[in-house]
């Protein structure tokens, strides 16, 4: 137990940024002449003006930069990469000098607000927490939309990635990117039917990784598995030309499957098949990232049945990039079991390898995404990662293991089993027809509820064409047969260039729907931009949503209509249950309610605190070595937690007096007669009286005994009567006839500052 | 068909197997998995690549619909849409962008068929 | 990412209780013979009645019971122990058949509320959560009281231990193990400078452990030595004849010290006295427990450098207990950082071991505990031990690696050199007068800052006597020379029975304090228990307490200012920020504020939706097979979230394939008109249509189409239409033409069993 | 004192030691920091141990207070509280319960004078 400590907030120092080069710039880059100012919120308007024109500064994927044996502060790390250039540590790291240690991973959060403007805001968010691939998860019903989309519709549990929004949100991270000194890697989806459209976009906006893989269409949209493959190798192409990364779809077997454990040697395959179809249609290795999830979750034993597949995988699959991607097939509506869930997913990448770390957010499981849980979800992967820094450099996976062996083995075995089924059955196709994939059996088992699809069937089935003996594709990148004629430098030489060699080709549409596009949508928050009017939201601006929690002293559905009652006495508006769990059936619930406030407040009516403005160190200790200056300090009452106290003067805590100034400590339960006594007979310049707030007003009684005792005894203003703890204010604790008081948070720089500043204030007076 | 967990009947013939040979067992058969499928995509196209051909000519996507589904609906996909667009612009010595932009607009058909012939059964 | 979902309760099937036979309980065993009904809250009156006679049930320390190679649900657990008899298991244990594995290890939760009748209802809920080793914490000021208290005063940060709240603790306990069918260890502190009466106190009262370390007293409380060491024999020798686990205090030097990791070799030296110290006054090795930190905390590689210290800790303690605690040092107010830290330290439970596993709540950081948090700690807890179950099953801590070994062997080293320091300077009350302990420095590196105390100072100084030639104690288990006369059988025949041997003896004081007593605090919130009136609470019963946690686009400092305007807008009193976390200095803050809600609900004026009843599994599916069922399945609108339609109708998913019912799923995104065509070629009985909520209201529109399309087709009565989705209601899905709405949670029972009534109800009408 | 790391300098003595005799070294030394404490808790006794016997007799804690604050105060503590109340309770022929609390009450410390005289500075 340590005692009662309150909020500690995380202001802290200003660092001195890093040196920073922007990947890909050119010396006329925009981003870099307009830098973002920290203290200010991005400009909207800025980042729509002259979007036409806008080019982003780079292509292809970036890896962070790793730095070996790595000291940050008093530690030294074995896997973390450069620091950030700004960033917001993590609470705790202000007890190590607020260092950042960031992980040699790349770490995604997943972004799907809806709108592209406030995406665009919690990407900034997530950036300074040290997310560096920002991946826009994209409204479903784009997949079945046989073209590109233009403008920038509202979506729903994602967005529609159009060009706009694509150019708009690159525009801003280049922006955000050189605020935080990292290239931030940008990503979406390269599928659906019109996978080489959207491929061809992302190559030309500068979008740095994708996910492709014709299976997902197949299986989870429905799309014609010939088209799927026959459009997969044009994509994968075009995005190999962009130097894109890739990630596969196999994890959706985990997410689909109700037993994911049992999907094993599905997943191999799966991956083997998208990895090698990518590399014969000419995407290099180093690009291709297999997307993998521990399958099993709480309360499975889930680590130990999770490690012999992801060594499994790794064996297998060597050359490759490992994306290590959280469960979400079992994840419930309490974030902190989602939470260790997670952790205990990131044990498994520490264990073996992961090259990009990805988080689901904690509230995945009961809502679309939040700013804060994008944010939360970030700090857990590099809190996770930089606390399992090294993890193998003293633990081993223990390949010998008979429970370890055996079952990577097994796994292996039955994949290549499989394998052997799919060409029994007349390869891919066949073994689609037949049900292979998202069975709940662990092949060769099957329980024959995989999903079936059929080889002339799916949406765009029939409108694929072979290509003619003059078939001809006069650009470059093209995958397939191209009957080019002979003696061209490059195929686009034909045509006087092709977009992916010359982008003053690519064409920019603005919005098409005069009624859902970004200025529309905008117009309906601007006054709260323009007044700077301060409302809360979760996921758009504006949007008033707070969430309450609460314990309730009932059982589960009568504390769940309570609980709506008790939002509605809040003001809160559409109120719904987000989240309940039993504490005891009889004795109470916790429930966590959602609802909109739709209060809004103008910053210019609040009274802010003043920012305390403290005396330079240096100032302080010179001081003190030319007056000197003694305190007596003790807890009073019946306070025993003397932590605090001593966190203000030892000068191991960083306390008082490390600036000189002398403490007699004289304990905790002390009366405060007897400190007074001991402030006069050590002639102290100052009493330091801690005390916590009792129900009683024993704080009240004490402080204002202290100072009639001091005026009865003539040392009133010999004496700064200081007191602390963490309910202290020093309103009140003037009002109680102290000097000042202090409250949570204090630090031993606050205490002296004002000891010195009252000392020279009354030497003053006396003058 | 549901079937009961036959793994340790089935996997005999792989008993023997070091875990390398495996291993290459597993590619191998993946590789014979995956040729045939992308020698199916050498030799094949869809509405949605041609469309990331013109795309990559300049055209802008709007363009790029109206283009290839007259492409479409006239059967000659398999020529190539940017085949189809730079033929246009070679007949009217115009630029792709505008070639495409005319042939959205319904102007040039006719070169077309010239060249490529109308759809076998229309 | 997988779709919205919503929140899901924890509503689960009733569990077979297990075989339980009470431990100590005799045949006439109050608490047997009233037997809490889960259903019902602890009556605080009759565990406040006739205490004066109550007994517990038994002495000493119980530790579960393994279960080798347990299966439970699909999965097999190599570190398990038997199961309870009735628990809230984990919320994801849903898809699992609500298995509730708990770990071999004892589970620690530490209570404090400062009213013993609210920490007994926490009890009960921390019970049903698997904490079998509930930890009273005591108010600190009681450790400098020198002799026994009486009555139940209010504390702070703790407790006052009294016989009185013992007493009742215990008889409470002694029902809630009974409830959850496993022995509940019960614990308090054997400190400060009444040690030998607490001790005896508890021994009658059948607590069941306690800290004991009078090196604790020495640096903490700054309690005389002699006079700390000397009681400490007494004590200890009355908790072995009690049988009592004890606790050492060592791990107070982690949470003391700045760099919590350079007090490793002080910390082995602690352990090593008070162990050595205890068996040599007669206590059995198998009841000293270690108290044992993870010193580090991230952003520090916290497991690679607590890994060594937890493996030399247990090469030299072989033979005693491991009680792991939790990191407190570095904890700051956010609940996710503490989570993932107490995640990380558990990994060093299960790489090395852990007799008993503390918890601490997630919200130690910022007030003491509240209810919820103690079930949030126990649940990481349960999570972690589980998912980790058998993990050295497959990974090895690697003895040989260089940064482990070398570490752990200097670990030891740097502890003899300490304990050679210790000799020459006098041995401990030298080393102890020269600051040996909680010096910062790394020994033999020092710093001088380490706590200082003198043989004759602190509390209790000068009231340690030798003892005389004659010196007797006629009682039993009493340490030390004892001139009893000779040819006893035991020293209490002397007297004729002392306490220990015999408990009629034992004498009982009732509340002391006519003010400060639990009778008066209960008729305070009297009117809440009589007329269950609800009232939201975190601590004390009708405390108000509620927390919003808020995002506000705003600057810190701004962002706090107002989120206290909008707490009071929420009818908040006194409100608080608890937590503050920048998510971006411009961007915007996250906030939690906790306030008062003084709103009682009185569960009479609610309306509670009445529980569905549904039809039994084998009607519904008799039903199906006598009268056929079919029916077409769509995503309409443009939504392509088909999981949640998936899981309604897949027979693997549970859903209403099940029961026999013919599907035919027509995919996502199908317009209503094609749905209804569909429904006529096959003849269905039903329609399923799933859809999303959208902002166009096109959910309306669908619904309303669907019904009027099929009036117009003349098919309306011959067809169920169910419409479906995350925020549909069965209200407003009737209102827009449906038979009926389903919103979260949805199973494919619930939808079957409408179906068949619905389709027996309109077959009644006809006849 | 403050003292820089001095570890390898110090640690000489220890380098040839196995890991078993380092782990013997430590509980060697332990043992001979204990052993003391253990001798002086063995010879002396203290209010709350005395307190603490009283209890076990069976006397309520006020009871208990009041007699050992004035055992204490007469001196006497080194003979055992307990021992005390028994001899008073031995004198009356009543029970150490009663014994204690008319001790408690003020009765019968002339009879412990008897026995073991006033304290020596009284």
């Amino acid at each position: 137990m340590t005692p009662e400590t309150g909020a500690k907030g995380q202001q802290r120092p200003p660092r001195v940024p890093e040196p920073y080069a922007p990947v890909g710039a050119r010396p006329d880059d925009w981003a870099l002449q307009h830098p973002l100012d920290p203290e200010a919120k991005i400009d909207l308007d800025e980042i729509l003006a002259d979007l036409e024109r806008y080019r982003p500064r780079r292509r292809g994927w970036t890896w962070r930069t790793p730095v070996e044996d790595q000291v940050l502060g008093p530690f030294s790390y074995r896997e973390t990469s450069r620091s950030l250039r700004r960033s917001v540590p993590l609470p705790a790291a202000k007890y190590f000098g607020d260092i950042d240690p960031q992980p040699d991973c790349v770490v995604t959060t997943e972004i799907a607000s809806g709108r592209f403007e406030d995406d665009i805001r919690r990407m900034r968010m997530t950036a300074w927490h040290g997310a560096d691939h920002i991946m826009v998860i994209r409204t479903a019903g784009q997949s079945h939309m046989d073209g590109l989309l233009e403008g920038t519709p509202e979506g729903v549990g994602g967005i529609a990635v159009t060009r706009k929004q694509v150019r708009a949100t690159r525009k801003a991270l280049d922006l955000i990117e050189d605020e935080v000194g990292r290239p931030i890697n940008f990503h979406s989806y390269v599928s659906g039917v019109a996978g080489p459209e959207i491929a061809v976009m992302f190559a030309e906006e500068g979008v740095n990784g994708a996910h492709q893989d014709p299976q997902y269409n197949v299986l989870y949209r429905n799309i014609n598995m010939v088209r799927s493959f026959v459009d997969a190798a044009v994509a994968k192409r075009i995005m190999a030309a962009a130097n894109m990364a890739q990630i596969d779809g196999a994890h959706n077997a985990n997410a689909t499957a109700r037993e994911a454990w049992k999907v094993m040697p599905e997943l191999l395959v799966q991956h083997g098949i998208n990895c090698a179809y990518s590399v014969k249609v000419g995407m290099p290795k180093e690009n291709i990232c297999l997307s993998t999830v521990p399958p099993d979750a709480t309360p499975a034993p889930c680590v130990r049945m999770d490690l012999p597949y992801a060594v499994a995988l790794r064996d297998l699959f060597g050359e490759f990039k490992m994306r290590a991607q959280q469960n979400t097939r079992y994840i419930e509506s309490c974030g902190r079991e989602a939470t260790v869930n997670h952790v205990l997913n990131m044990l498994i990448s520490r264990l073996t390898t992961a090259d990009i770390q990805s988080t689901i957010t904690p509230d995945e499981g009961r809502n679309v995404p939040w700013h804060y849980n994008n944010v939360h979800a970030v700090n857990t992967a590099r809190q996770t990662l930089v606390g399992l820094d090294g993890l193998r450099k003293v633990v081993e996976v223990d390949r010998e293991a008979p429970e370890l062996k055996s079952k990577v083995r097994e796994i292996k075995e039955r994949a290549v089993l499989f394998l052997e089924g799919m060409i029994r059955d007349g390869g891919y196709f066949g073994a689609v027809q037949e049900g292979y994939f998202v069975d709940s059996g662990c092949y060769p088992e099957t329980n024959d509820d995989g999903i079936f699809r059929k080889i002339d069937g799916g949406v765009g089935v029939g409108t694929v064409v072979e290509r003619a003996d003059d078939y001809m594709a006069p650009v470059c990148h093209h995958f397939g047969d191209n009957h080019l004629p002979e003696g061209l430098g490059k195929p686009c030489d034909l045509i006087g260039g092709c977009t992916l060699c010359d982008e003053a080709l690519i064409p920019f549409i603005d919005e098409l729907d005069p009624e859902d596009n970004v200025n529309v949508r905008l117009e309906r928050t601007a006054e709260l931009r323009e007044k700077g009017l301060i409302k809360p939201e979760v996921q758009w601006a504006g949007d008033g949503i707070v969430v309450v929690t609460m314990f309730l002293p009932a059982a589960e559905r009568v504390a769940e209509a309570a609980a709506l009652e008790l939002a509605k006495a809040m003001n809160l508006q559409e109120p719904e249950v987000v989240h309940k769990q039993v504490m005891h059936p009889a004795e109470g619930t916790l429930l966590e309610v959602r609802g909109r406030l739709d209060v809004t407040v103008d910053p210019a009516t609040l009274v802010i605190p003043e920012e305390k403005q403290l005396l330079p160190e240096d100032e302080i200790r010179a001081f003190v070595k030319e007056h000197g200056l003694k305190c007596v300090a003790a807890t009073v009452g019946n306070d025993e937690h003397s932590v605090g106290m001593r966190e203000i003067i030892d000068i191991k805590h960083g306390g008082i007096e490390k600036y000189g100034i002398e403490c007699i400590y004289l304990g905790t339960s002390v009366p405060v007669d007897k400190l007074l006594d001991a402030a006069i007979e050590h002639a102290a310049d100052a009493v330091l009286l801690s005390t916590i707030i009792t129900h009683g007003d024993i704080h009240r009684q004490n402080m204002e005994k202290i100072a009639d005792l001091a005026v009865e005894k003539g040392v009133r203003d010999k004496l700064l009567l200081i007191s602390g703890g963490t309910q202290v204010t020093d309103d009140l604790a003037r009002s109680w006839g102290m000097d000042a008081g202090f409250g949570r948070g204090t630090t031993g720089h606050d205490v002296a500052s004002f000891m010195v500043e009252a000392l020279r204030a009354r030497a003053a007076q006396k003058e | 068909m549901a079937r009961a967990d036959e793994y340790l009947a089935w996997r005999t013939h792989l008993a023997d197997l070091s875990d390398a040979e495996l291993e290459a067992r597993f590619w191998e058969l993946v590789d014979e998995i995956v040729d045939p499928l992308v020698d199916l995509a050498r030799t094949h196209t869809s509405p949605s690549i041609e469309r990331s051909v013109l795309m990559r000519m300049g055209v802008d996507s709007l363009t790029c619909n109206a283009v290839v589904n007259e492409v479409d609906k006239r059967g000659l996909l398999g020529h190539g849409a940017g085949h189809v667009v730079l033929h246009c612009a070679q007949q009217w010595d115009v630029d792709v962008r505008a070639a495409a932009a005319r042939l959205a607009a319904g102007e040039g058909w006719d070169l077309v068929d010239q060249k490529w012939g109308g759809r076998d059964d229309a």
